[in-house]
């Protein structure tokens, strides 16, 4: 594999050398950027507009969620898993509550889990839209995110309405759900779907085959499938490059296993193959809301957990198939209410790793494509 | 009064720009019709872009400065000057004071030459056509030292890379116009000419639109024309020497307020006078549709009815948005304002419906209109397409353009030869 | 388009023109001295057209103007360095420099006062109509293309110098 | 007076002569090559003046067709762009090589 080792372009700065020495050029991007997505700092070593090397400078928005969480109960800490991912706040929560079920051995209600799954996968859509949006508009298609963001809406309609907030929304409860579906929730779903079917096609009419998105996408930012692993990059980067890993089917968790859906694979692992492979997510999770919407048991959602919770010592490892790639909790109990160690391996973190062997030898502008493609939430990223 | 009206008209009776007539007091109202008529033109365009792009954005743009925005151009403008100027300290203080007028000069200096109808136009140059690419392609030069003079990484690539993407572009774009400068010459006594309004004529006698002409080498040479006459303004999809995301505003990063907008208005009138030349040299400038098919009296009049009917179909579209909106005392002034402003569109119609002022007038409704049709194409252009990358705007500037405008400059040549 | 105002308008070129090369061979800034040529250039294009050589004027504002000084322009960015203009910034000949030069002011000075005869001072008015024709027609007109050998020359010269230019400034072909 | 106020051909020789001093004066004097090879260019167009003028002169004796200076201020228009591609070429080549920009420096015939 190529080496992924960064040539520090801090290390090999030379300032009496000029643009025509290109190789010395060292370009600062961000924190302050319109295209870093936060407050990514990216410092570019440039031969022209030709990457050499870049590093990432990240931390900007570190809030110490991780050392929070040794300090709350495991209650406590459920609101501020939301905080890290916060376009898709719900799949945060969905992989934090099925750790602790995990390390306290219960498991939720089956209604419980079909709302959960109808959530979790909603919440996948809308982060997908986000990503497409924006990412379209580093490449300068402006118009996908007004669509996509009049799309998503209609999802963050629904959060609003089931639990009161839009974003950040705190969704599930360890051992199940606080409240049960509201009135309509069902059509509300399925209205949704069959609204934003007909959207995503109107997304791709503007994209897929326009000659410049191909060309600003097409053979970009190439990562092979075993570079993917060796750097431990999940989700649809991983996907996009030929290696079919989800974990809803390959460690299924919540009730996946009961719904039939596809897993999309790209083969050349460019940008644009993860925009496909996100395209064709988008459809499939409309496939399982489909199904889950129309199976939605009745019971209970809320299984049997104590008031206050003591899991037993031990610890847990627990990931689930976030929107970005695999998000896992790594949770260690010592008995007491607050957990020992409380350990998030964040999808965009890790695929911030590939952003510089993705960017070698490529251009300024392919560095903005590529930041767009591998889909990173700074909030993720710093925690 | 009846002294002034007579002067006037016998003014326009003649049949010379005021340039080539040495007539130093309409040369001075035309410059001043000329400036004062792209101002404006750049202020409704900014306010039409705004709307326009708006609406196929799904949303609605400027809203509330005035009805339906129609003061937001004005208030921004305000706000612009009121800005304090700032400039960086490292920065070259006369390089980067002098940078943006070399820009709005070199904008506005090209229309001298645009004629606007057979006797509106400022002047008539033996060289017109050589003058507005030369001209126009002195903004480079402004946009290159305001890059280099701000003293700062974004705005040095910036410049650079529009330095580079405009000349690219200018040799495609010579090489479409000389195609068109060879057919103009396609007439019995056999002499082309370089001047605006010889080509107009040229068209006039030849009975077609020069994108007609030897379909589709014509078509074809005006294609190529129109990309890169997109690349030589800086607009999307060839705007990366602005490019937003990636060099936040490219060679124009360290500029603020007055300064920044002079820019806004070279940008602007610089998309208003390449798009006058494609008007000029491919669509027959300032003549109205089928000038030899439809001719007659009755024809004639009724095209000269398209400009008064233009402004009262403005008129009733803002009658219409003024009922349609909110019955509420807070947006009472909005009402009687867009109101106003419709009696005003509707005017301006009545006016222009009364057949000795629509002759005077027409030609230069047709001329505004095709450039409206060309101001709108970048709208939309900047709705639907992603930016190219900058190595494949110079694969398709010098690989496709270069060549393909080669050819069509070889076979319009044999083709007109064959014609001769 | 006859000139007009004559007298004033040449003063006024000239005057920008000899301002500007006095500003282009002082400027410590090669961007400075670049900007002054431009003006300079600029105004000799005004001073072709008022000897009612329009087209030579527009090659002038287009190729130099447009091109040959964006080139310069590119080319002083790509290369500037702030330490030259702290340097000397005239070589150490410039005392025999400027000699050499006076003397070819003092030649000139001589020949045009003892030869003002040879030109008259006739005011030459002729219509500028088919000054881009008659430009063409020397150069490849069929019976008048005296210069349509020279022509192809300057082509294969502009060929040349493409490759040259390319040879020298790339890092490796 | 009368001399100031009819622009003769003379009055285009002598800004001529005086831009082309410059020039010289530039050529001879500066040390940053590029300024050098900008005196190079006011020197052109100091030659260009006079051959236009030259071509007005010769027209009132030949008639509007003679234009043979202007074709001639064409050709020098070509060389002109010819040299400043070619010397800036240099240039660049040898900036990168010993990184200086200065005339008195390049005293060796290699690098």
């Amino acid at each position: 594999m190529t080496d992924p080792r960064t040539l520090s372009p801090l290390e090999l700065e030379n300032p009496d050398k000029t643009y025509l020495d290109a190789n010395e050029l060292i370009i600062n991007m961000g924190p302050q950027h319109p295209a870093t997505h936060g407050v990514l700092r990216v410092i570019l070593r440039l031969d022209g507009e030709k990457v050499l090397g870049l590093e990432c400078v990240i931390g900007y928005l570190h809030r110490g969620v991780e050392k929070i969480a040794e300090n709350r109960t495991y209650t406590m800490f459920n609101p501020y898993v939301d905080r890290m991912d916060y376009v898709a706040a719900v799949s945060n929560g969905l992989g934090y509550c099925e750790a602790v079920e995990k390390l306290l051995s219960v498991e939720a209600p089956p209604r419980a889990q079909y709302i959960r799954v109808i959530l979790t996968e909603l919440n996948r859509i809308a982060s997908h839209q986000l990503w497409l949006g924006t990412h379209a508009l580093d490449i300068g298609a402006i118009t996908p995110l007004f669509y996509t963001f009049r799309d998503r809406e209609e999802i963050l309609k629904i959060f609003e309405k089931y639990c009161g907030a839009r974003l950040t929304t705190h969704a599930f409860r360890i051992g199940g759900l606080q409240y049960e579906a509201y009135e309509g929730f069902e059509k509300d779903v399925k209205n949704f779907v069959s609204f934003v079917k007909p959207k995503i096609d109107e997304y791709e009419e503007l994209l897929t085959t326009n000659r410049i998105w191909l060309e600003r996408t097409k053979g970009v930012g190439v990562i092979s499938g075993k570079d993917c692993i060796a750097l431990g990059v999940t989700g649809p980067v991983l996907r996009a490059s030929g290696v079919k890993w989800d974990i809803r089917k390959a460690l299924p968790y919540a009730n996946y296993k009961n719904f039939d859906f596809e897993v999309p694979i790209g083969t050349n692992g460019d940008t644009y193959d993860r925009y496909i492979v996100r395209m064709i997510e988008m459809r499939q999770s409309l496939r399982i809301i489909e199904q889950a919407v129309g199976g939605i048991p009745e019971g209970p959602i809320m299984a049997k957990v104590p008031k206050v919770m003591k899991p037993p010592v031990g610890e847990v490892y627990h990931s689930i198939e976030a929107p970005k790639g695999e998000l896992g909790y790594f949770i260690v109990s010592d008995g007491s209410t607050q957990p020992y160690r409380v350990r998030v391996r964040p999808p965009s973190f890790v695929n911030l790793q590939a952003l510089d062997l993705m960017c070698r030898n490529q251009l300024v502008a392919d560095v903005i494509a590529v930041i767009g493609t591998l889909d990173i939430v700074l909030g993720e990223v710093d925690r | 009064m009846h002294v002034i009206i007579d002067y006037i008209q016998s003014y326009l009776g003649s049949d010379q720009t005021p340039g080539a007539a040495g007539n130093w007091f309409w040369a001075t109202v035309y410059v001043l019709l000329v400036f004062v008529g792209l101002s404006v033109a750049v202020i409704a365009m900014n306010w039409l872009e705004r709307k326009i792009l708006a609406h196929m954005q799904v949303r609605l743009g400027p809203m509330r400065v005035g009805p339906h925005g129609l003061l937001q151009p004005i208030a921004d403008a305000l706000k612009l000057l009121l800005k304090e100027d700032l400039i960086p300290s490292e920065a070259d203080k006369t390089v980067f004071w002098i940078a943006p007028f070399i820009v709005v000069l070199a904008a506005f200096t090209v229309f001298v030459v645009v004629p606007f109808g057979p006797t509106h136009a400022i002047t008539d140059m033996n060289i017109g056509i050589l003058f507005m690419l030369g001209v126009s392609s002195l903004s480079v030069l402004g946009i290159v030292t305001a890059g280099w003079a701000s003293n700062s990484h974004y705005p040095l690539i910036g410049a650079l890379r529009s330095s580079a993407q405009m000349v690219s572009y200018e040799v495609a774009m010579g090489l479409a116009v000389v195609s068109v400068i060879l057919m103009t010459s396609l007439n019995p006594t056999g002499t082309g000419t370089l001047s605006m309004i010889g080509i107009v004529r040229a068209q006039q006698a030849q009975g077609t639109w020069f994108i007609f002409k030897f379909f589709p080498l014509g078509l074809i040479g005006f294609f190529i024309f129109a990309v890169a006459m997109v690349a030589e303004t800086n607009r999307a999809p060839f705007d990366l020497p602005e490019a937003e995301s990636e060099l936040t505003a490219g060679f124009h990063t360290e500029y603020s307020g007055f300064r920044w907008s002079l820019f806004f208005l070279a940008e602007y009138s610089a998309m208003i006078a390449v798009s006058s030349i494609a008007v000029t040299l491919w669509l027959g400038g300032w003549l109205r549709p089928f000038p030899n098919a439809l001719q007659g009296a009755r024809w004639d009049f009724f095209f000269a009815l398209f400009p008064g009917i233009t402004f009262l179909f403005l008129g009733a579209l803002a009658i219409f948005s003024a009922s349609r909106m909110p019955k509420h005392p807070y947006f009472r002034i909005q009402t009687l304002g867009l109101a106003g402003f419709a009696a005003v569109l509707v005017l301006i119609g009545a006016v222009l419906l009364y057949p000795p002022v629509s002759r005077v007038v027409q030609d230069v409704f047709w001329f505004s209109a095709k450039v409206a049709a060309f101001m709108y194409l970048y709208i939309w252009y900047r709705g639907t397409f992603p930016r190219y990358r900058f190595d494949q705007l110079m694969k398709v500037g010098w690989k496709v353009l270069l060549p393909t405008g080669l050819a069509v400059l070889i076979l319009t040549a044999t083709a007109g030869f064959f014609v001769r | 388009m006859a000139p007009v105002a004559t007298p004033f308008f040449f003063y006024l070129l000239a005057a920008t023109m000899i301002i500007g090369g006095v500003l282009v061979i002082t400027r410590k800034n090669a961007v400075h001295s670049a900007l002054a040529l431009i003006t300079a250039l600029l105004a000799q294009a005004g001073i072709y057209l008022m000897l009612y050589a329009p087209f030579v004027a527009g090659v002038q504002i287009i190729l130099y103007a447009g091109g040959i000084m964006v080139l310069f322009l590119f080319v002083i960015m790509l290369i500037s360095i702030e330490r030259t203009e702290k340097e000397r910034q005239f070589n150490k000949q410039w005392l025999v420099g400027i000699a050499t030069a006076g003397a070819l002011g003092g030649l000139f000075i001589a020949v045009y006062t003892k030869g003002k005869s040879l030109f008259p001072e006739g005011r030459l008015s002729y219509p500028e109509s088919g000054n881009t024709q008659g430009v063409a027609d020397l150069l490849y007109g069929q019976h008048t293309g005296t210069y349509m050998f020279s022509f192809e020359i300057a082509s294969l010269l502009l060929l040349v110098a493409i490759i040259g230019a390319v040879v020298m400034a790339k890092k490796r072909i | 007076m009368d001399a100031m106020l009819h622009i003769s051909t003379l009055h285009y020789l002598v800004l001529g002569a005086a831009l082309f001093l410059l020039g010289v004066i530039g050529v001879l004097t500066r040390r940053n090559i590029v300024i050098v090879l900008m005196s190079i260019e006011l020197i052109l167009n100091a030659v260009n003046l006079n051959l236009v003028a030259f071509s007005r002169y010769w027209q009132g004796i030949h008639g509007a067709t003679a234009l043979h200076g202007q074709v001639f201020a064409i050709f020098v228009i070509t060389d002109a762009a010819a040299e400043a591609a070619v010397g800036l070429g240099i240039l660049i080549a040898f900036f990168r090589n010993k990184e200086t920009v200065n005339v008195d420096e390049v005293n060796l015939l290699k690098w």
